[in-house]
């Protein structure tokens, strides 16, 4: 199982998850008392569209190894939300590239609130992804990224 | 009202309260001393150690079935506590025992 | 009783200090089972700010929340966090119980247990209970830097928006006008009265289905607080509840009511299309009337299928315009219910025969036969063949099993049931009975689920009636085929009788009637517009189908009827009812409150850039203001509460840091990450 | 207590959930209510419970938070405790003689502390916990008991003063009375609930004989968190079943029993508790005898489905008769239905009757509301269109007093009723307004309503 090899490597996924979404969807599975990977942490959001390039940057930085996030996409009941918050991330992708950090680890991705099958599809895809280029460490010293995320500034180009 | 008095007056409400309900409570007093003498018997096997339901009942005499409700009685006003499984049974010992 | 552990906390500090509460439900063992929460508790005793970490077997009960209440009271904890289930289920409920102790109520955070960690880690004591810890730690996080918030007060629009005109929009707008609120109610075809205007009799008492309507939107149509459009369909919302601004499209009717030549008119009429209120078993013409007593009495213009040519207009052209257009009503209500029922399910071409063989049709086509035949008659017709043998067949479109039925174009099956169809099939087959005596009947089902009030006495009334009853497993269900030529009948019905050693039987029929099930009416546009959700079935989805039962998740939406799932006429009414009283809830007393979620700026840090309304894409949620600062005038963003969506695009735009979003602050998110990364989630250093 | 003469809009009789529902949908509306339920504490039979269908949600979590708000709601006055004696009608509306029956305990001044329970002497058999457990003449009624107050069992008491000695409030009173007092209503809804077929309705099924057949409470008590083994065990000798067996229909769908109907619930709770001891027990084997299988509900069809993929054994049959096998185990006699009527015996290590749904209250001799002849439940004057009206006007009826209902749609008829009743006291208000109509024609207008709506 997915899940026990992932406590192994000691990998840590924050899921960010719309209250209206992800974090419903979330609750669902729950519902359904199906089992995934206890390495995932999933924290309520009311629409991605708030954090920044560098809010990434800095959770990386701190040691979580892979970022979902799980919006609300066509659905997401916040006018423009969707489409900033894609924005954001695409934005994100070659500043990870930059410091060295494999863009896979952050996942942009829809979940509707009864959207069980994708939920756990993505943390398992993610688990395996993991187990693959193992955990953040590897890729970064954290203390520099945070530095450069300081040093770069906002809106980072 | 001294205390004294206040205990007294008490006293002697509860008496003719007690007059009032002589039916029930001689009823009740004389289940009361029937749940202690099963309880003796009960409590008298359960210091030997451990006990399932069906040991206890074995060692009294007495039905599983009551055996298992007057276990439960105490269990739930923490007399009795529950020590382990024996196969498909649960074993039970006094809570002082356990505390020893 | 409760394990509690305290500590000693240090006194002194004039400041307020910042003293947390953690509360670890074990939620009657849904949680207790897996997580150890006794060890969640003592593992967050040791957080910096902690006061007091307590588990509990029931955290919601009246005791629980007690607890609470005396630790806010008697210990001064002024942060409050609990794990417990999901927040959308008891999060206002532990709000109402903070703010009794007389605690601001936001500063209190949920933490999801249940869902979201030991319902979905089963197997996984250790690893399940290690992250709750965790998850805990967030919640200690967040709360160290919670802050008090009021509620916004908004004033509510005391009308209602019943969208379906069917028994249960109609049934709601009723409510909802006798409690003396505003309603209108919009339906989109022409004419009221939805599905139940094309039954003729209401099981389990045969009720004049028709005429029980007719009552019903008499006392609508007559309400002084009632406005009723038909042809008229919700183009436009914004706003928020007690106060969304809705844009209604009205189809023009194209026959005036004072035009009195209908029946002229419709003669006149060229063009002959499939009637729907028959269900396709007659035609009618694109001017029509679905049937004489209809509401609103006055004829309407199919547009689908009118071709302008005017040959109405010449019976007298002062009473029909085929060139009006579309008309748009603007206006603004507190809530809406949501009834737009049901369509029955269509059966794909050859299931059971059905578009293959003309002598297969559904139930809801048999009612229209039915009704449409001469009641003098003692044999049943179709097509103009006697019909001397009949089967129905139970459960077409419902309770279907993947990977065997034919999917929706979703890609999902109806694998749920459709709750209606037995005792609907049973009330026919008793009618069909007592009308034609001679009638051989056979019934073909998996389960006979009569299960309401007087349901069951249609089942006995049907078996004593000598209705043959063919008991089929859900993997082997009836096949229907061609009978053989020397046979005197059009069709048999292969199944294996369960009831008989799985015998194969083969019954030779005239007519197959398939009990198909109740599917959502197609309501996308709605679901876009209002932002409210389906379930897996494709039914609107509750938020709890025990806790708010009627309730979507955008606040002052409301679900009425079967477009929540199948229900009967009573259970429509019932829920419509429950709507009604939901609404009154939120506009009776004319004033709603909103959650204060919203941006707020420092104007400290605001340099007055403009970046914040650029990306907000709410009306007046934001603007700029001089104000004066240091002798000179500068801009700065201000946030109008009431508009604010309380998305928090503006956190991400501004370069300054100078927003924040109320309640999910970007610090409260950092505060959370570093308990999720951190070694040690609980001893881990501070940082405010 | 004060409320010697209590005056509000609305009286809701009885404290189970649909009950509580309709008291908060009017008391959220602004209306005044008055709730009260005969037990010492409101909950009714929901709050034993072990968990609901179809979410498998801890009952108590879905039951307690609305216990609470009705005890904390500004604008319910509830009276538990409480018996409703006699009913008038007047000019304005209802007055309800109420009967408060003595706790002889200290209401304001009882903590809840249960230092009395402790101290009692007195074990009794727990009415709550199906006579499986115990608990004492003097306790708070349940741990989730709202109000969280201890009460008195006096016909179980033997006056020892030992709880008055413990007490650290003070709050025995061996002095109370019974208090009387008026309750003015402008409109009833009754919300009186139902029970279950007795045990030994069919007397082929030896259940008031053999101690391992058992009513689906005892199994919900077994298998609630707080229940009274803290396992599930077979009630004879404290075994864990390693084979349990439901049978279905056993007080419904049976003329001989007198109840010819379906009592809606019996297949969900079955399917339920089944899955719910899989969980409990990963080694029992669950075996349901059913004639048809009933999951016709929201989400209920996926619940039957999942069970059956859990491996739960549905077994179409009919039980005939239940004997007592070995080691009391009783013994099961199954007509197959699939399998032209082959009979043939099981045993299992307890097995669960599935009993139905009966009327518990006939409110004819005092509310003057008609029941059906047919199901002895409240009548329906219309059952299609306002399925809360009873044959008076005014008084609305709501949850299983009116028919076997499951818990959802009790709480969805709970709205209803408050809607009603709400439309019929905005005829009051709005008569007040010098608009509307008065009292008197407020209910003429709803006894026309009863024939039209």
């Amino acid at each position: 199982m997915v899940g026990i090899d992932a406590v192994e490597t000691g990998t840590k996924i924050l899921i960010l998850a719309t209250l209206s979404g992800g974090y419903a969807g979330a609750d669902s599975v729950g519902q359904l008392h199906t089992d995934y990977a206890p390495n995932v942490y999933v924290l309520p959001v009311v629409c991605p569209a708030m954090f920044s390039e560098d809010f990434y940057l800095r959770t990386f930085g701190r040691g979580i190894d892979a970022i979902l996030v799980m919006y609300s996409g066509t659905d997401c009941p916040y006018k423009g939300g969707a489409e900033r918050t894609a924005e954001i991330v695409n934005r994100t992708y070659p500043l990870l590239n930059e410091r060295g950090i494999d863009p896979r680890r952050l996942r942009l991705t829809a979940i509707c609130t009864v959207c069980t099958k994708a939920f756990l599809n993505e943390v398992k895809q993610m688990n395996t992804l993991l187990q693959d280029i193992g955990p953040i460490e590897r890729e970064l010293n954290a203390v520099a990224i945070a530095a450069a995320a300081e040093e770069a500034g906002h809106p980072a180009t | 009202m001294s205390n004294r008095q206040d205990a007294r007056s008490r006293g002697q409400f509860l008496k003719s309260l007690r007059e009032k309900h002589q039916e029930s409570v001689t009823r009740t007093q004389t289940a009361l001393k029937e749940q202690n003498a099963l309880r003796r018997q009960i409590c008298t096997v359960m210091r030997e150690g451990p006990k399932t339901i069906p040991e206890i009942a074995a060692g009294t005499g007495l039905a599983a079935d009551l055996v298992l409700w007057h276990v439960m009685a105490m269990k739930k006003y923490d007399l009795v506590v529950e020590s382990g499984m024996c196969g498909e049974y649960y074993q039970y010992q006094m809570a002082e025992d356990r505390k020893r | 009783m409760s394990d509690q552990m305290e500590k000693q906390t240090e006194t002194g500090n004039a400041k307020e200090e910042v003293r947390i509460g953690v509360y670890t439900c074990k939620c009657g063992g849904n949680i207790g089972d897996v997580v150890r929460c006794a060890e969640v508790a003592e593992a967050l005793q040791n957080a910096p700010n902690v006061v007091v970490s307590r588990t509990d077997l029931s955290l919601c009960s009246d005791a629980g929340q007690a607890l609470i209440e005396e630790d806010i009271k008697e210990r001064g904890v002024n942060r409050i966090v609990i794990g417990a289930c999901a927040p959308s289920l008891h999060e206002k409920t532990f709000r109402g119980t903070v703010a009794r102790a007389g605690l601001n109520p936001y500063l209190y955070y949920h933490v999801g247990l249940r869902e979201q960690d030991s319902w979905v880690h089963h197997d996984q004591r250790d690893a399940a209970t290690e992250k709750a810890i965790r998850l805990m730690a967030t919640g200690v996080a967040k709360a160290r830097l919670l802050e008090p918030l009021e509620a916004i007060q908004l004033r509510a629009e005391r009308h209602a928006l019943v969208i379906g005109g069917g028994v249960a929009g109609l049934r709601a707008a009723h409510d909802i006008a006798r409690r003396g609120i505003r309603v209108t109610l919009i339906e989109k075809s022409p004419f009221l009265g939805g599905r139940m205007a094309q039954l003729e009799s209401v099981f389990p008492h045969g009720a004049d289905a028709r005429l029980e309507l007719h009552h019903l939107i008499e006392a609508v149509v007559n309400h002084p607080l009632v406005t009723i459009h038909t042809g008229a369909e919700l183009k436009q919302v914004s706003g928020y509840v007690g106060d969304y601004q809705v844009a209604i499209q009205k189809q023009p009717r194209g026959v005036s009511a004072a035009f009195d030549r209908v029946a002229e008119a419709i003669a006149a009429c060229p063009e002959e299309v499939d009637d729907p209120f028959n269900y396709g078993l007659t035609k009618r013409k694109a001017i029509y009337r679905p049937y004489p007593a209809a509401y609103p009495s006055t004829a309407a213009i199919d547009w689908e299928h009118c071709t302008r040519c005017g040959a109405c207009q010449e019976v007298n052209g002062d009473g029909i315009s085929l060139d009006d257009t579309p008309e748009t009503v603007s206006l603004t209500v507190g809530a809406v219910v949501v009834a737009t029922g049901f369509r029955p399910y269509e059966p794909p071409t050859s299931e059971y025969g059905y578009g293959t063989f003309p002598e297969v049709i559904t139930l809801p086509q048999l009612v229209r036969l039915l009704a449409l035949e001469d009641e003098d008659v003692d044999q049943l017709s179709w097509q103009g063949r006697p019909v001397r043998s009949l089967g129905l067949i139970h459960c077409v479109g419902s309770r279907q099993i993947p990977g065997v039925s034919e999917p929706q174009p979703d890609g999902e099956v109806n694998n749920y049931c459709s709750r209606v169809c037995c005792t609907a099939t049973l009330h026919v087959a008793n009618e069909l009975r007592a009308r034609f005596p001679d009638l051989h009947l056979f019934d073909f089902y998996e389960d006979i689920r009569t299960y309401g009030r007087g349901h069951e006495e249609l089942y006995t009334r049907a078996s004593e009636g000598m209705v043959r009853f063919i008991r089929f497993h859900d993997d082997e269900p009836p096949e229907v085929v061609t009978a053989p030529a020397d046979s005197d009948y059009r069709l048999l019905v292969r199944v294996k009788d369960t009831l008989t050693w799985g015998t194969d039987v083969e019954v030779p029929v005239d007519l197959v009637v398939l009990a198909v099930g109740m599917m959502p009416t197609p309501v996308d546009d709605l679901i876009q517009l209002l932002k409210i959700a389906r379930g897996t079935d494709r039914f609107l989805l509750e938020v709890h189908p025990k806790l708010r039962p009627v309730e979507t998740a955008v606040p002052g939406v409301v679900l009425a009827g079967t477009a929540q799932g199948p229900m009967t006429i009573q259970e429509s009414c019932a829920a419509a009812s429950a709507a009604a009283a939901k609404v009154a809830v939120l506009l009776g007393q004319g004033q709603v409150e909103l959650e204060p979620f919203v941006a707020r700026v420092d104007p400290e840090r605001c340099d007055g850039s403009g970046q914040c309304l650029e990306v907000c894409r709410y009306e007046d949620a934001i603007h700029l203001e001089s104000v004066s600062a240091n002798g000179h005038t500068v801009q700065r963003a201000v946030v109008s509460p009431a508009n604010c969506a309380g998305c928090g695009g503006c956190v991400s735009a501004c370069p300054n840091g100078a927003i924040e979003l109320q309640g999910w602050t970007l610090k409260q998110y950092e505060a959370m990450v570093d308990a999720i990364a951190a070694e040690d989630p609980v001893r881990m250093e501070v940082t405010v | 207590m004060s409320n010697s003469n209590l005056r509000v809009d609305a009286l809701v009789v009885g404290g189970g959930i649909a009950g509580m529902q309709s008291a908060l949908d009017l008391a959220d509306q602004g209306y005044r209510v008055a709730l009260v339920e005969k037990e010492a504490s409101i909950g009714g039979t929901m709050i034993a419970l072990s968990k609901v269908f179809p979410t498998l949600d801890c009952c108590s979590c879905i039951t307690t938070p609305k216990m609470s708000a009705v005890a904390h709601h500004k604008n319910i006055e509830l009276l538990t405790y409480c018996e409703l004696q006699a009913l008038h009608q007047n000019e304005d509306g209802f007055a309800a003689e109420i009967m408060k029956k003595p706790r002889y305990v200290d209401e304001v001044a009882c903590t809840g502390c249960r230092q009395c329970e402790y101290a009692c002497p007195i074990d009794l058999p727990s009415v709550f916990d199906q006579n499986l457990g115990a608990y004492r003449a003097v306790r708070v009624p349940f741990s989730t008991a709202v109000p969280q107050k201890a009460v008195i069992d006096i016909d179980h008491c033997i006056l020892c003063g030992k709880c008055e000695r413990v007490c650290p409030a003070d709050a025995i009173d061996f002095t109370q009375e019974p208090q009387r007092f008026t309750v003015e209503a402008r409109t009833i809804v009754l919300a009186t609930g139902f029970q279950m077929t007795p045990v030994d309705a069919n007397a082929d099924y030896h259940a008031s004989e053999l101690l391992n057949v058992v009513n689906p409470l005892v199994m919900e008590r077994l298998l609630a968190p707080t229940g009274p083994y803290g396992h599930v065990l077979r009630p004879s000798d404290g075994k864990e079943p390693d084979s349990i067996a439901y049978v279905q229909c056993a007080g419904s769908r049976d003329k001989t029993l007198g109840v010819e109907y379906c009592s809606r619930i019996c297949c969900m709770y079955a399917i339920k508790q089944a899955m719910l001891l899989s969980g409990a027990l990963p080694l029992a084997d669950i075996t349901i005898y059913y004639m048809d299988i009933r999951t016709f509900g929201k989400g209920y069809e996926q619940f039957y489905q999942n069970a059956r993929a859990m491996g739960i054994e549905f077994v179409k049959g009919k039980v005939a008769k239940i004997t007592e096998g070995e080691d009391q185990n009783p013994v099961v006699r199954v007509e197959l239905i699939d399998e032209g009527s082959r009979v043939i015996e099981r045993g299992h290590d307890l097995v669960v009757l599935s009993l139905g749904v009966l009327p518990s209250y006939d409110p004819q001799p005092l509310f003057g509301v008609q029941t059906a002849e047919d199901d002895g439940f409240v009548a329906l004057p219309q059952p299609n269109m306002a399925p809360c009206l009873t044959s008076q006007p005014g008084i609305f009826v709501t949850g299983t007093a009116a028919g076997p209902m499951d818990i959802v749609d009790s709480i969805v008829m709970a709205g209803a009723a408050a809607a009603e009743a709400a439309a019929y006291l905005e005829g009051y208000r709005s008569a007040a307004g010098g608009n509307g109509h008065g009292p008197t024609e407020t209910r003429e207008r709803y006894e026309k309503e009863l024939l039209h709506v």
